[in-house]
């Protein structure tokens, strides 16, 4: 960004910026009623600082908590950024979360105001109002079936924005006054941690960290205001935080709200966006998708897929990072750009994208070699939601599967004795909310951060490799390393497993819980006339269990090739018959495995799996999607995997 | 205001005149259109057929006279003696019949009515040109003298005039009716014929119950190929025999129009009204609006009646339900 | 929902619909209040299609009137019926096969398009105003009744539930003041059936139209129907509130099938 | 395969109703109208004389795009079938010819769109029938027009100017200096001359049909009953239906007599060109204006093609080539109706959607 951004280090200073700079270029697009609906950056300004006043005039002060809850929505936005104009704080939660999750953070940064997306929210939050002692005005924005509710504390979003108009010229005062006693270090927004480890923790957020992290983020990219993306991503997630609002807003750029949560693929082609950010799951189920579709296409199609993308296997790579490859590669490379690669990008709506990002967790090499073979320039990136995001990202032509980059502009990495890597940068967070306790734990005095994962610097990349959790990461009875995370992507590669937990720590051997992938399992049962009529049955299939056997026994085979990941192999494993799911607790909203509570509840398959028993009978509480408790009874088999022995070999075979 | 009146009278009055003065005129007249009547009625009976059997409309029936004709002469100009190659051209229709039913019909069984009608448009173009190219385009005289149809004519003197009635138009006339009572005791009385009507009315029932669709079809069509084959000897011997015809042939959708689709009695009946007017029509109105009136007249009839009565005299009547 | 005397829209007075020999309904007469559901029942053969299809000037009684608004209807025929604001759907579905969705709700806006030939032809300035016009208004009744991502599918490869909800969709974009739902919820399951009437619901309240509807399903009509008209063998069998109609021993019968 | 739809999105209603919404089917027009404005005028068809291009192919094969479009209006959008569009071509022709002898000086053009409109009302007057009945029945009463128009066209003196040879022949005409009809003029101007008209009449149709008039015509082609029951007059739908496509036979009766044949008599106007042109419309498509294009294009060209190579190069005489292009004719029909009723547009529209969706199958 040109050197006068100095100064730009508020949201209000970069909205104003947009506004004089890029007044007429689109900034708000949302699918609706069959068109995509656009405000440029004038129209959008006009909105925002209506819904200010109007915001101003409902009563909302300096310093005041406003809940945002809903789908990606324009309007959502808007609320987001009128309310940090007003010196409020805005604190985003998950539009799908359970009415007791959102009454644990509503009432832990007691919000009194909340902006909500439609009628489902507002029931929501109506169930549990008594407990809300604070919150006081609740607006919405989808008036679909709210014409019979009270509407005494319950406003639409379109009167807030009619009072924001009419509003006097003393508002419009207030206003201009209250924007101007925001600077840098004012709270921006108020995130809570998907939190791993028990109770998620609400991380705040100062205007000057969350800029500054974007703007270093978009120079290491070159992201200018005609790179767009979809806003897909859930609006509590710092990943979507921080690309829509945070580098949306420094680049300039226009934020594409999709027409709903079902239509994400059909959008995704329409928008067609050239900067793309994703969990690896969403790139797993994008790549089972595309082998499962193309299952029942026809023979010549199949034939010319499996063709084309062995050879894109082979050499995809290479081109896409510029490496020399024989002329005929590159031709037939070029072949299979007009018949498969180019027409597979353009059906996936990623002909246009420039620079994909996969983060969040880490991802399998087959996966990553999948897209970059198709030309997708998938890189990782590493962060969390106490660094603003980005704190490590690769270079378009040093991009490796198993390591995360190198630290960015204004970013310090160092490994503290255990292993676990510490940073100090920009976006740094200023501290736990109402947490001191964890603040210090995490934040020492001159500011290194504890990102609380384990990790070290590959010699010959330069770049920072993650194995793990830093309190996961253990060691076996025999003091030999085990790294749980590093065991399970390596299994979760297979697209019949969808999920893995690895345990081992302080034992002699490792064992695990598999989680069968449906849709790529039950397509294969149909082709081969199997039928079962639940997930438990199919789960429990012992032609499904030889399957799971064989991968484990590959992975077994990959990690006996690296003498310090050898110890970890698989001795036995179960498949588990029900799905981890977020609603019982047993994963995080974006897919990751709260381990240690899984461990408690499944503390007798545990002991089973160390045990010499085959089988073990269990009743496990499930929570079905309406919120009611239930218990499902199974017998589960426990299968022995044939061990390998280390082999010697060279380092870099691994 | 002598147009006016030129024209008032030339309608009403000058015809009735002319037919009183020369009754013989007027009876030859009579006697020409049953004669063109009872044909017309014979190629509106293949439409009927066809159509009652399979719900086909088959557009292609003019061609099937053409063609029987056409195939008859090619066949006696081999030398093959005249009633043997008539049995040769009946064995040519059932061999047709049996590909039309395999090739077409069988493919397009439960499609709606236009498909059906489309595909016989499709096929009158198909035999147009196969027969062209095999019979060559010529026209020829027909060979009913060799088949021992008596020619010449009788003479019936009257009221000082004479009538002539050709000896071939009467056996055409006898042939036709006898064609017409045997195919209504095959329909009623035969086991075939029900099954027939069955399957007219509701094929998937007709299968129900056992009676096989293919072999029906190809009966009807082979039956509708006889009809044809005596309506081309007739028809060939009085004007020759060419592709002109097909034209005259489609002279029977106005006589199913009136005498409605489904009713072989309304097929006759209608044919006659159509030959009677047409001719009675031509002598007499026809110089008014310079002749030649033959070409559209019946289409207009049939347009009148299409106006008030739409399924015809016979016809049953086509219920709209909402 | 209908409290006070409420304006009538409809009257319908002693209609007698003859075909030939057969008596489809036998002198009946009944009125329609303004924002009202008023359900028409009666077993099969009844009569109620047929009260609809004069109703909608499809067919002309022999004897008997129809007053709308006030006035006495001439006899008209379906189209100018069409123009006084009366939409219809229909009992075994009569969608535009040729179709998509979005274009068969188009077709309700028929009567609201008035732009002339020439612009047509040009299909410039007012033309495809009109038209961007009222495809939006079709769009909302799209997203009212939820049938967003079938927008561009063919009607006839929709599901039977989603065709009705099409139909219901084009009715409503005639933005009728009388629509009348000839057994809207005819082979539904329960779902399909719960939707359809918080739908019918919600145009009632939302748009604030009349409804006229015919339903065998009595739990449906019970919940819905703020009057009743029974018909039986084309007589008008009772007329009143649920309730009473409930309670009416002669409704029982015909119900009940005894010998009448 | 050839699709490139990410990142087309519309945000304006009049986007969405745009007659070629995807991009790359405005390449494909585009392409189109090279190769008929440019390509063919310059180098002619391979294998083919350029005289023989021009005049025997290209010409009527515009001309007849224009006619099945017009049928394809009244049979594919409005469900009216008609077995009279020879009839209301020549119908066209003689007024062409009538309004020319009437008013000399009048530009040829103009006559030409006048023949239209004349045409036109004929064709509403013989669409009364529509009202009262329809299907089979309907096309016994265009038989009715068929034939009494043929019977006319020889009847009344009145309209070939008494002259005694019956066929009427074609006038001297110039515009702006340019020979346009008449023995002198050039090929390549009457070729340019009918593909301007068909253009106009393309975008003209594609406009009504996409607008209020062309969805009333579809509504009464799929569910009369519920046409009328929305607010559609069945009167005005289908008298506009046989008004508007008898504007357009009507033109181009008109362009083949002065654009083409340069004279007419009454056999190029019978029976059997109608069939043609009917089975132009079911081939190509009914219901779709690219449809008439394709149905025009393998019903025209291919038998003239096959003609000329039989003769040039396996020496087949024509008349054996005439009746094999018949027999192929009544062939391709038949695969069409079996295979495919709705005709090669179908056939396009499912080749394109399966390139739209490469490599998948859904």
């Amino acid at each position: 960004m040109q050197s006068g951004d100095a100064v730009l280090d508020t949201m209000p200073k970069l909205l104003a910026r947009n506004v004089q700079k890029f007044g007429n270029s689109p900034a708000f697009r949302e699918k609706d009623l069959g068109i995509w609906q656009s405000w440029n950056w004038n129209q959008a300004n006009e909105q925002i600082m209506f819904l200010a006043k109007g915001l101003i005039e409902l009563g909302v002060k300096e310093g005041d908590h406003v809940a945002v809850i809903g789908r990606n929505r324009p309007y959502l936005y808007w609320s987001l950024l009128a309310s940090q104009h007003i010196g409020a704080v805005p604190v985003p939660l998950y539009q799908d979360a359970v009415a007791d999750e959102m009454e644990y953070i509503l009432t832990h940064c007691n919000a009194t105001f909340a902006i909500v997306g439609d009628q489902e929210q507002v029931d929501k939050i109506q169930d549990i109002t008594e407990k809300l002692a604070s919150l006081r005005e609740i607006v919405y924005v989808d008036p679909k079936g709210l014409r019979k509710y009270d509407k005494t504390r319950l406003h639409s979003f379109e009167d807030i924005i009619h009072s924001g108009m009419e509003s006097p010229s003393s508002i419009h005062d207030q206003l201009q006054d209250r924007i101007g006693k925001i600077e840098s270090g004012s709270t921006c927004v108020l995130l809570y941690t998907s939190g791993t480890t028990g109770k998620s923790k609400g991380v705040v957020q100062t205007h000057g960290a969350i800029i500054g992290a974007a703007m270093s983020a978009n120079e290491h990219d070159g992201l200018t205001k005609d790179d767009y993306q979809l806003s897909y991503l859930p609006m509590a997630w710092v990943g979507d935080y921080m690309l829509s609002v945070g580098q949306g807003m420094a680049a300039g750029a226009c934020i594409n709200c999709p027409e709903g949560a079902d239509t994400f693929q059909v959008d995704l082609r329409e928008v067609g966006p050239s900067y793309f950010l994703g969990p690896p799951p969403l790139w797993e189920r994008i790549k089972t998708s595309v082998y499962i579709r193309i299952q029942d296409a026809s023979a010549i199609k199949r034939g010319a897929f499996n063709f084309f993308m062995n050879h894109a296997a082979k050499v995809g790579k290479d081109i896409l990072e510029k490496r020399s490859v024989s002329i005929l590669d590159r031709f037939l490379y070029f072949l299979g750009d007009i018949i498969i690669y180019g027409p597979l990008k353009n059906m996936l709506g990623m002909s246009n994208v420039r620079i994909a990002y996969t983060a969040g967790e880490a991802i399998s090499s087959e996966l990553f070699d999948f897209y970059r073979s198709l030309g997708i320039n998938l890189k990782q990136l590493y962060g969390q939601t106490e660094a603003s995001v980005f704190l490590t990202m690769q270079n378009n032509n040093e991009v490796y599967a198993d390591t995360v980059g190198k630290p960015i502009k204004g970013v310090e990495l160092k490994i503290g004795e255990t292993g676990e890597v510490l940073y100090k940068s920009v976006g740094s967070f200023k501290e736990y909310y109402k947490n001191p306790k964890a603040t210090k734990e995490t934040k020492d005095e001159d500011g290194w951060v504890a990102t609380g994962d384990a990790g070290y610097m590959d010699e010959n990349t330069g770049q920072l490799r993650i194995i793990d959790r830093a309190n996961s990461v253990g060691k076996l009875k025999n003091g030999a390393l085990f790294a749980p995370k590093y065991v399970e992507n390596k299994l979760k590669f297979f697209s019949n497993i969808l999920e893995a937990v690895l345990f081992g720590d302080a034992r002699d051997t490792c064992v695990a819980f598999l989680n069968i992938d449906l849709a790529a399992v039950g397509n294969w049962a149909e082709r081969n006339n199997i039928s079962y009529s639940s997930y438990q049955e199919l789960a429990a299939h012992e032609q499904v269990g030889k399957i799971l056997k064989e991968h484990v026994e590959e992975v077994n085979k990959d990690l006996a090739m690296d003498p310090n990941m050898s110890s970890c192999q698989i001795k036995r494993f179960l498949v588990l018959h029900k799905e981890l799911d977020p609603d019982d607790g047993e994963i995080t909203r974006t897919r990751k495995v709260k381990r240690s509570f899984v461990s408690e509840k499944y503390a007798d398959l545990i002991s089973a799996l160390y045990s010499e028993k085959t089988s073990i009978a269990t009743k496990t509480e499930v929570t079905y999607e309406d919120g009611r408790k239930g218990y499902l009874e199974a017998t589960v088999k426990i299968v022995d995997a044939t061990l390998y022995e280390v082999k010697k070999q060279d380092k870099n075979a691994a | 205001m002598d147009f006016l009146t030129y024209l008032l009278t030339g309608i009403f009055l000058t015809p009735f005149a002319e037919m009183i003065e020369m009754p013989d005129l007027f009876f030859q007249a009579l006697w020409d259109g049953f004669v063109s009547g009872t044909l017309y009625g014979l190629i509106a009976l293949g439409f009927v057929l066809i159509f009652k059997a399979s719900g086909v409309f088959n557009f292609a029936q003019p061609i099937l006279v053409v063609l029987a004709a056409l195939a008859l002469i090619s066949f006696y100009k081999m030398g093959i003696p005249a009633w043997l190659s008539v049995v040769c051209v009946l064995i040519m229709f059932y061999a047709l019949a049996w590909l039309i039913e395999r090739l077409i019909l069988r493919k397009l069984v439960n499609t709606d009515g236009n498909i059906l009608f489309m595909s016989t448009v499709a096929l009158s173009f198909i035999i147009i040109g196969a027969a062209q190219w095999i019979f060559g385009g010529r026209p020829s005289s027909m060979i009913h003298k060799e088949l021992g149809f008596p020619t010449g004519s009788l003479e019936w003197p009257m009221f000082g005039g004479g009538v002539y009635f050709e000896m071939l138009d009467i056996s055409a006339a006898v042939v036709a009716v006898l064609l017409i009572l045997t195919l209504g005791l095959f329909f009623s009385r035969t086991k075939i014929g029900r099954g027939l009507r069955a399957v007219a009315d509701d094929p998937q029932a007709a299968l129900s119950v056992g009676i096989s669709l293919n072999q029906i079809w190809v009966i009807v069509w082979f039956v509708a190929g006889v009809v044809a084959l005596v309506t081309g000897i007739f028809w060939g011997a009085r004007s020759d025999v060419s592709f002109a015809l097909q034209i005259i042939g489609f002279k029977a959708l106005p006589v199913l129009i009136i005498g409605g689709f489904t009713s072989v009695p309304g097929a006759i009946v209608g044919g006659l009204m159509i030959g009677l007017g047409e001719k009675i029509f031509e002598i007499y109105w026809g110089p008014l609006l310079g002749s030649g009136v033959e070409g559209w007249f019946a289409y207009v009839i049939a347009l009148g009646f299409l106006l008030f009565k739409p399924q015809g005299l016979f016809g049953d009547k086509i219920i709209e339900r909402v | 929902m209908v409290n006070e005397q409420k304006k009538v829209m409809m009257e319908v007075k002693n209609i007698k619909l003859r075909f030939g020999g057969v008596v489809a309904i036998q002198n009946v007469s009944f009125d329609i209040q303004e924002g009202e559901i008023r359900a028409i029942i009666g077993p099969n053969g009844a009569g109620k299609s047929s009260m609809l299809n004069v109703i909608n000037g499809f067919y002309h009684p022999q004897e008997g009137e129809i007053w709308f608004n006030g006035e006495k209807r001439p006899s008209m025929e379906p189209y100018e019926v069409a123009k006084t604001g009366i939409a219809r759907t229909f009992q075994n579905i009569a969608l535009f096969k040729g179709m998509t969705t979005i274009e068969n709700v188009m077709t309700g806006r028929q009567l609201k398009m008035h732009k002339n030939f020439f612009w047509q032809l040009l299909r410039y300035g007012p033309a495809i105003e009109e038209e961007v016009q009222h495809r939006k208004r079709c769009e909302e009744i799209i997203d009212f009744l939820e049938i967003n991502n079938i927008r561009k599918t063919p009607v006839g490869s929709l599901p039977y539930g989603l065709q009705k909800r099409v139909e219901l969709a084009r009715a409503l974009a005639m933005e009728p003041e009388l629509l009348l739902l000839d057994e809207p919820m005819a082979g539904m399951n329960v779902e399909e059936k719960q939707d359809m009437s918080r739908f019918i619901v919600d145009v009632n309240e939302e748009f604030g139209t009349t409804i006229a509807l015919i339903e065998h399903d009595m739990g449906v009509v019970m919940d819905l129907a703020d009057r009743v008209v029974v018909l039986n063998y084309g007589e008008l069998l009772a007329d009143g509130t649920p309730k009473e109609v409930q309670a009416d021993q002669a409704v029982i019968d015909a119900y009940l099938g005894v010998p009448h | 395969m050839y699709f490139r739809e990410t990142g087309q999105f519309k945000s304006k209603y009049k986007e969405e109703l745009a007659a070629f919404p995807i991009f790359e089917d405005k390449i494909g027009i585009a392409i189109a109208a090279i190769i008929a404005f440019i390509l063919i005028p310059l180098f002619g068809l391979p294998g083919l004389s350029y005289e023989f291009t021009i005049s025997a192919v290209m010409i009527p094969v515009v001309i007849f795009t224009i006619t099945t479009l017009g049928l394809n209006i009244l049979l594919g959008f409005a469900g009216q079938i008609s077995l009279g569009t020879a009839a209301f071509m020549g119908v066209g022709a003689y007024s062409c010819y009538k309004i020319m002898t009437i008013f000399p000086d009048l530009n040829a053009l103009i006559c030409v769109v006048l023949s239209g409109v004349v045409t036109a009302f004929v064709g509403t007057i013989f669409g009364l029938p529509s009202l009262r009945i329809k299907g089979f029945y309907l096309m016994v009463a265009t038989l009715a027009a068929q034939f009494f128009l043929e019977w006319a066209f020889i009847r009344i003196p009145w309209l070939y100017n008494y002259n005694i040879s019956g066929a009427i022949e074609v006038p001297y005409k110039e515009m702006f200096g340019i020979v346009l009809t008449g023995a002198k003029s050039e090929p390549l101007t009457r070729y340019f001359v009918c593909l301007a008209f068909l253009v106009v009449l393309t975008w003209l149709a594609s406009n009504v049909i996409r607008g209020r008039i062309g969805r009333s015509w579809m509504m009464i082609r799929d569910m009369d009953i519920a046409a009328e029951l929305i607010g559609v007059r069945p009167l005005t739908a289908k008298l506009s239906a046989f008004a508007f496509s008898s504007f357009y036979i009507g033109i181009s009766g008109a362009l083949m007599v002065f654009f083409w044949l340069g004279a007419a008599e009454v056999e190029s106007f019978d029976i059997n060109h109608s069939f043609t042109y009917l089975f132009m419309v079911i081939i190509g498509g009914l219901g779709s204006i690219t449809g008439s294009y394709f149905g025009a294009i393998l019903v025209w060209v291919v038998p003239v093609i096959l003609k000329e190579y039989g003769k040039s190069v396996f020496g087949i005489d024509a008349f054996i080539m005439e009746n094999f292009t018949t027999i192929l004719l009544g062939v391709v029909m038949l695969t069409i109706l079996i295979v495919e009723p709705h005709g090669l547009a179908r056939i396009w529209q499912i080749a394109k959607q399966k390139l739209r969706l490469w490599p998948f199958p859904y």
